[in-house]
């Protein structure tokens, strides 16, 4: 079982730090390297919005941190001329922060409350990134510098993307990288006492504070990693974009966020990944079929319901299994 | 068991379906041109009359046999890409663009778009024509952007001063969408407003695009009584709503707008109390347009079913292509000869009357040629169509 | 003052009937429709067809909206709905099948209606002046004053009728109906389609006046969200309530608030969350509804 | 013996209505104490109050002389006085053995970021949980459903499984929500037994409220009688048994008869 594991694991590094560049390069479809990149950030976002749904909350709200954690990391490049793999981790915890102060009031909604709740924030997110002065209002922060060296004691860790041949497979492996350490924390999480918990809270709140569980903390903790999640990704987006607005994360991000979740499956940690995969490359692949896109896109999607309601994993689950 | 043969067929249907559709059908060389922008969702309308009558142009195009450039027929094949008005998918679309080897794209729409695709575009050498008015992706040392359609900045004070002098016109108001572009173009305004010595007594009004009733929006503007209502960037959704309920709580004065409209809608929407309403449109009315205008429109009706007034403006970007890189066929692969070819380019313009000429401006307002010229053309709306108040040029 | 309070009602009014149907559907089903704001839209499409297109009297138009979206949605909860909430093991899942049927119905109406804004033709003309307090046109009086008219028929409908009783109980308890021996197939589908009759006929009612364009149909679909998480979810009084109490605060706010532009938004939903926060359920609901 | 649990002048309202009012009563250490009362005497709100699930209008609970009522329930279940549930009140989509685990939290001696590490502490914190779990596990006889899902469950394991969570905090004083509603006979036997070596082998102080009045009679060291939300009578059983004012309320309502 745990061979098996670490065989998966190996293949899964290798697939991707590897195998995939390599296809790219043989097949010269280099376009695949932001579809993935994308993918990738974008499952990093999702992966937060399954935390949430692993405590038993629906969360709308995602697109609200990516946007915040994006305009933590531009501010901070453009106007403090602080380097980009130091305002990477500030976004996140930026987006922690700012999560255990919004979390604090609204986790104590469940259910279709705390998810339509979430929406707003969304919406919130943009309203008042349009408000602030900080932000630059409408005009967005434009020119963003590409992400420079980073370097310790000499030794320099990442090079400078500006000077690089190909600044796109330094994002997909940065990204990667990230997505990786991402959902190795995320499956950390959810296999440890901190998971169990989570779980515990997920099906009887009650029950949870019954055996001593302090429910607000873990519910504020979890919320709070869930959205540091989403401000790396968004950080790291707008690296790449160079560029941010008001409009880069929106109610629609929040929504795909939480559809990648149902998608992949709510029972399955790499659903998330899955989920995004498959949303994001279906729509870039949909795009031969012109004016009929959006349509096969969503018949697909709701055939997918109905014949795995329970997300794409399920497929591969065997009777009485869970993970 | 069954699920996954309904899954395995469902799938194969999906990739039959993909590759028939993909067919391609030329026995000239094909030179593709690159649209993405937004055709879906809420603000599909833009992107859509912008992609169709790059369409419309390309088939018309076709059927004559070709596009003539250094001697060689050319078919003309539009890559359309559908960003859903998002940043990130428009990146994607650029990538795809690339990919193709496609050198020149029109779009993306919106602001937001046209900045994050700036990297990708000069990264890969395309160049593309955005519908945004950010002066950032029209100055050095960006370079690979050209706006396509008269910004608001410069059409906005041609008007404006224009009914200074004709209209008597001193107190103005402005009333935008709280989104990016609506706001920025509300900003640009009231800046060329102010700087002609109007006098601006309302700014700070903003509506959500959803909003279904606009009579609590406009009642405190109205209330500054101005002499002209400025409707900034408002979409061809939102504006005849606007100038119902601004017509409905008794304002006279003038309402204009520098967006491109359509007139069915302006119809459709608010009927006669349309009438007066001021916009900049292309080369489409009766006195301006020539014949090349009328069966573009004839054309473009065939094939879609319905005209829209806003692709009088939008056909233009194509033709700009086409015609620079006739000028200089080695700006077919390589974007620093069309960038040399814009400088002294210049071709007749098929779509006015007259000897009205294609040519690379914008010096004044980004410090290089990254503009197409397209006559600016105000139009003032009178009982279902659209009527010319006067033109203008833009250096 | 009493232009402010005119506006409050008028949206109020049409605000209401469109979460009237939601909260409907999530009280019998658990199910929040994501799909709402779009069939909204397809109903004032039906009707711009019906007028625009066939010439046919508004009236004809507005039956031919609410009889097509009933329709809809009755075909949506028993092939779509009721097979998923059969089988999915988390009831959260329906809201993946709404996004989808979402984005199903945009993609629908962008191939059958167009990309463009549409109207028809003003019904009446002509604009009620009470000495500048009041300044309302006539067929904005008139539609309120139907919607008005159409929240009370269905709150008799759903207090005097058999299947209205039905329904209550469904919603109340769907165990405790099913032993009672109400069909909850049935109902569900009723319900459902009565629904999305409500939002058809809005938006035939609006078309009047705002038009419709294929972008309506999101936008709308969060409006009667915060509606129905102002009142209550799955309470009609609730959605009552709350539909008159956002057109409220949009119209004071618009009006309050104009001078600092872009805040009245923020200002209402930064009181929601507040609202919210301090009050869970909402004014009317059940705790977590 | 100092009481362990003391209930001090509890009053609860609930808009005009009074559910509890001024009830007090002590709970000594090591003891089985039942609280009984007819439909609607207000003993679910008076369970809910002594493990702080409600907040108390006025009056408060002591446990070992400190003040539990209107604290947060899991810093009460922290400090020892855990409840149990009525119900399916259990984690549904875990095996009853993840259940019990689970329900170990309180004796974690590794932080949350310890297990999320996996530090040497955290490690040991498992394995004793594991073998607590089993042990608790023998306890009450569970070992056939060990792996079992937890939704899978009939209604009479359901109800051990509750007590397993309860136990697996390691509890001084359990509070038993009637724990022998809807059991035939031999199964109410049973639990009486049950609950009488969780006493003797466990020194678990049992505080439980009942209906079911054979049981509460054969189990209890003690009974504390209300109705209309006031006490009306405390002893040992065969007090209460002969209580006038217990037989009149008893007799009064349409509920079952005592049981004498």
């Amino acid at each position: 079982m745990n061979t098996n594991r670490l065989i998966g694991v190996g293949a899964f590094l290798i697939a991707v730090f590897v195998i995939v560049p390599l296809l790219i390069a043989t097949s010269g479809r280099w376009d695949f390297y932001y579809t993935l990149t994308s993918v990738a950030l974008l499952a990093i976002a999702s992966a937060g919005v399954w935390l949430t749904f692993y405590i038993g909350r629906i969360n709308i709200g995602q697109g609200a941190y990516a946007l915040a954690g994006g305009y933590v990391s531009a501010i901070l490049v453009t106007k403090a001329g602080f380097n980009f793999w130091v305002t990477l981790p500030l976004a996140g915890l930026f987006c922690a922060g700012l999560a255990v102060l919004i979390g604090l009031p609204i986790l104590r909604l469940r259910g279709v409350y705390f998810a339509m709740v979430t929406l707003v924030l969304t919406e919130v997110g943009r309203l008042s990134a349009l408000a602030l002065p900080v932000t630059n209002g409408a005009k967005g922060i434009t020119s963003i510098p590409l992400p420079g060296e980073l370097s310790i004691f000499g030794l320099t860790l990442i090079p400078d993307f500006a000077t690089l041949q190909n600044p796109k497979l330094a994002f997909y492996l940065a990204a990667v990288f990230l997505m990786v350490a991402c959902y190795a924390a995320l499956y950390r999480i959810v296999n440890s006492r901190l998971g169990h918990l989570c779980r515990s809270l997920q099906q009887n709140e009650e029950l949870s504070a019954s055996i001593g569980v302090n429910t607000a903390y873990l519910r504020v903790l979890t919320y709070s990693i869930s959205s540091f999640f989403g401000g790396i990704a968004g950080a790291m987006f707008v690296a790449i974009s160079q560029s941010i607005y008001p409009s880069s994360f929106q109610v629609a991000d929040s929504v795909n966020f939480m559809l990648n979740c149902f998608l992949g499956g709510l029972g399955y940690v790499f659903g998330p990944m899955l989920g995004t995969l498959m949303l994001y490359f279906g729509w870039d692949l949909l795009f031969t079929t012109g004016r009929y896109q959006l349509l096969i896109y969503s018949s697909l999607l709701i055939i997918l319901m109905l014949v795995l309601p329970n997300g794409v994993l399920s497929l591969f689950e065997r009777k009485g299994g869970r993970k | 068991m069954n699920r996954r043969s309904l899954l395995k067929s469902t799938a194969l249907a999906a990739v039959a379906s993909l590759s028939f559709l993909g067919m391609a059908h030329a026995e000239n060389p094909v030179l593709k041109i690159g649209f993405v922008g937004v055709t879906s969702g809420p603000a599909a309308a833009w992107g859509i009359s912008n992609q169709r009558s790059m369409e419309t142009r390309a088939a018309w195009l076709n059927e004559l046999g070709g596009y003539e450039i250094d001697g060689t027929m050319y078919d003309i094949e539009i890559v359309a890409f559908d960003d859903q008005k998002d940043p990130k998918r428009a990146i994607a679309g650029m990538e795809k663009m690339a990919q193709d080897g496609i050198h020149y794209v029109v779009g993306p729409n919106v602001d937001d778009g046209a900045a994050a695709v700036r990297p990708v575009a000069e990264q890969n050498g395309i160049m593309y024509f955005p519908y945004a008015f950010p002066k950032e992706l029209y100055t050095a040392p960006a370079s690979n952007a050209v706006l396509g359609m008269v910004a608001n900045y410069q059409s906005g004070p041609a008007i404006y001063k224009y009914l200074m002098e004709n209209n008597g016109v001193k107190k103005v108001a402005f009333v935008a969408a709280n989104e990016s572009d609506p706001l920025s173009q509300r900003d640009g305004g009231v800046e060329a407003a102010k700087a002609l010595g109007m006098e601006v007594v309302s700014d700070s009004v903003t509506y959500q695009v959803d909003t279904t009733d606009f009579t609590p929006v406009l009642l405190p503007v109205i209330q500054t009584q101005p002499d002209l209502l400025v409707l900034s960037g408002v979409s061809p959704a939102n504006a005849p709503q606007l100038i119902r309920s601004a017509r409905e709580l008794g304002y006279e004065g003038l309402i204009s707008t520098e967006t491109a409209q359509d007139a069915t809608v302006l119809q459709e929407g608010a009927g006669e109390l349309a009438n007066g309403f001021i916009s900049v449109g292309g080369a489409s009315t009766p006195e301006l347009a020539s014949d090349a205008m009328r069966e573009f429109v004839d054309r473009y009706t065939k094939m879609f079913g319905e005209y829209n007034d806003e692709s009088n403006t939008k056909v233009y970007a194509l033709e700009y292509i086409l015609e620079t890189i006739k000028a200089n066929p080695a700006a077919m692969t390589d974007v620093e000869e069309f960038k040399k070819a814009m400088d002294t380019f210049e071709a007749p313009n098929p779509y006015m009357v007259g000897d009205a000429k294609l040519s690379y401006v914008g010096s004044t307002s980004f410090g290089q040629k990254r503009q197409v010229s397209v006559p600016l053309v105000v139009n003032v709306f009178k009982d279902g169509a659209f009527e010319t108040l006067f033109v203008a040029q833009v250096d | 003052m009493e232009q402010i309070i005119a506006n409050g009602l008028y949206l109020g009014a049409q605000y209401a009937l469109i979460a009237l149907g939601l909260t409907l559907i999530f009280s019998l089903m658990n199910v929040l429709n994501f799909a709402h704001g779009q069939m909204y839209v397809l109903g004032g499409f039906v009707t711009y067809t019906v007028v625009s297109q066939f010439g046919l009297p508004f009236i004809v138009g507005l039956l031919a909206s609410a009889a097509i979206l009933a329709a809809v949605g009755a075909a949506i909860e028993k092939f779509l709905f009721a097979p998923v909430i059969k089988k999915s093991k988390r009831e959260e899942s329906t809201m993946l099948l709404a996004a989808g049927i979402a984005f199903f119905l945009d993609a629908v109406i962008l191939l059958v209606f167009g990309e463009k804004q549409r109207g028809v033709p003003k019904i009446l003309n002509g604009v009620l002046n009470w000495d500048f307090r009041i300044i309302m046109p006539y067929d904005r009086i008139l539609i309120g004053v139907l919607a008005i008219a159409m929240i009370a028929g269905f709150i008799l409908f759903m207090q005097y009728t058999k299947a209205g009783r039905a329904m209550r109980a469904l919603a109340q308890d769907r165990m405790a109906a099913e032993l009672m021996g109400v069909d909850v197939k049935r109902y569900s589908m009723i319900g459902f389609a009565l629904g999305a009759m409500l939002a058809g006929l809005v938006g035939g009612l609006l078309v009047t006046i705002t038009g419709i364009n294929l972008g309506m149909g999101g936008p709308t679909s969060i409006k009667a969200f915060m509606m129905i998480m102002i009142g209550g979810a799955g309470v009609i009084s609730g959605a009552i309530a709350g539909g008159f109490i956002l057109g409220m605060m949009e119209s004071i706010g618009l009006t309050l608030l104009a001078a600092y532009g872009d805040i009245t938004y923020l200002v209402i939903f930064a009181s929601l969350m507040i609202f919210l926060a301090i009050r869970p359920q909402g004014l009317m609901g059940k705790p977590w509804g | 013996m100092t009481p362990i649990l003391q209930v001090r002048g509890v009053t609860k309202r609930f808009g005009g209505l009074t559910a509890n009012n001024d009830i007090s009563f002590d709970v000594a250490e090591g003891e089985i104490l039942s609280v009984i009362g007819p439909n609607g005497a207000g003993k679910s709100t008076l369970f809910k109050l002594i493990a702080s699930f409600l907040k108390t209008t006025s009056g408060e609970v002591l446990f070992r002389g400190n003040r539990i009522s209107n604290l947060a329930p899991h810093k009460v279940a922290q400090m020892g006085v855990v409840r149990t549930f009525q119900e399916t009140t259990i984690f549904r989509s875990m095996t009853v053995r993840e259940n019990i685990i689970v329900a170990h939290h309180l004796r974690s001696k590794a932080s949350l970021l310890g297990f999320f590490l996996g530090t040497a502490q955290a490690r040991a914190d498992e394995t004793e949980f594991g073998a607590s779990a089993d042990d608790i596990i023998e306890f009450l006889g569970m070992e056939a459903i060990r792996d079992e899902l937890a939704s899978n469950l009939p209604q009479g394991h359901l109800r051990a499984l509750g007590m397993a969570i309860g136990l697996a905090t390691n509890p001084t004083v359990l509070l038993l929500d009637e724990p022998f509603a809807g059991m035939n006979h031999d199964e109410t036997m049973r639990m009486v037994s049950l609950v009488r070596r969780l006493r003797d082998e466990r020194g678990v102080t049992v505080l439980l409220v009942e209906h079911d009045m054979p049981a509460v009679m054969k189990i209890s060291d003690r009974i504390v009688v209300i109705n209309f939300g006031e006490k009306i009578a405390e002893g040992t059983p065969a007090e209460i048994q002969s209580n006038e004012k217990v037989i009149e309320a008893y007799l009064g309502s349409e509920d079952a008869a005592i049981g004498m």
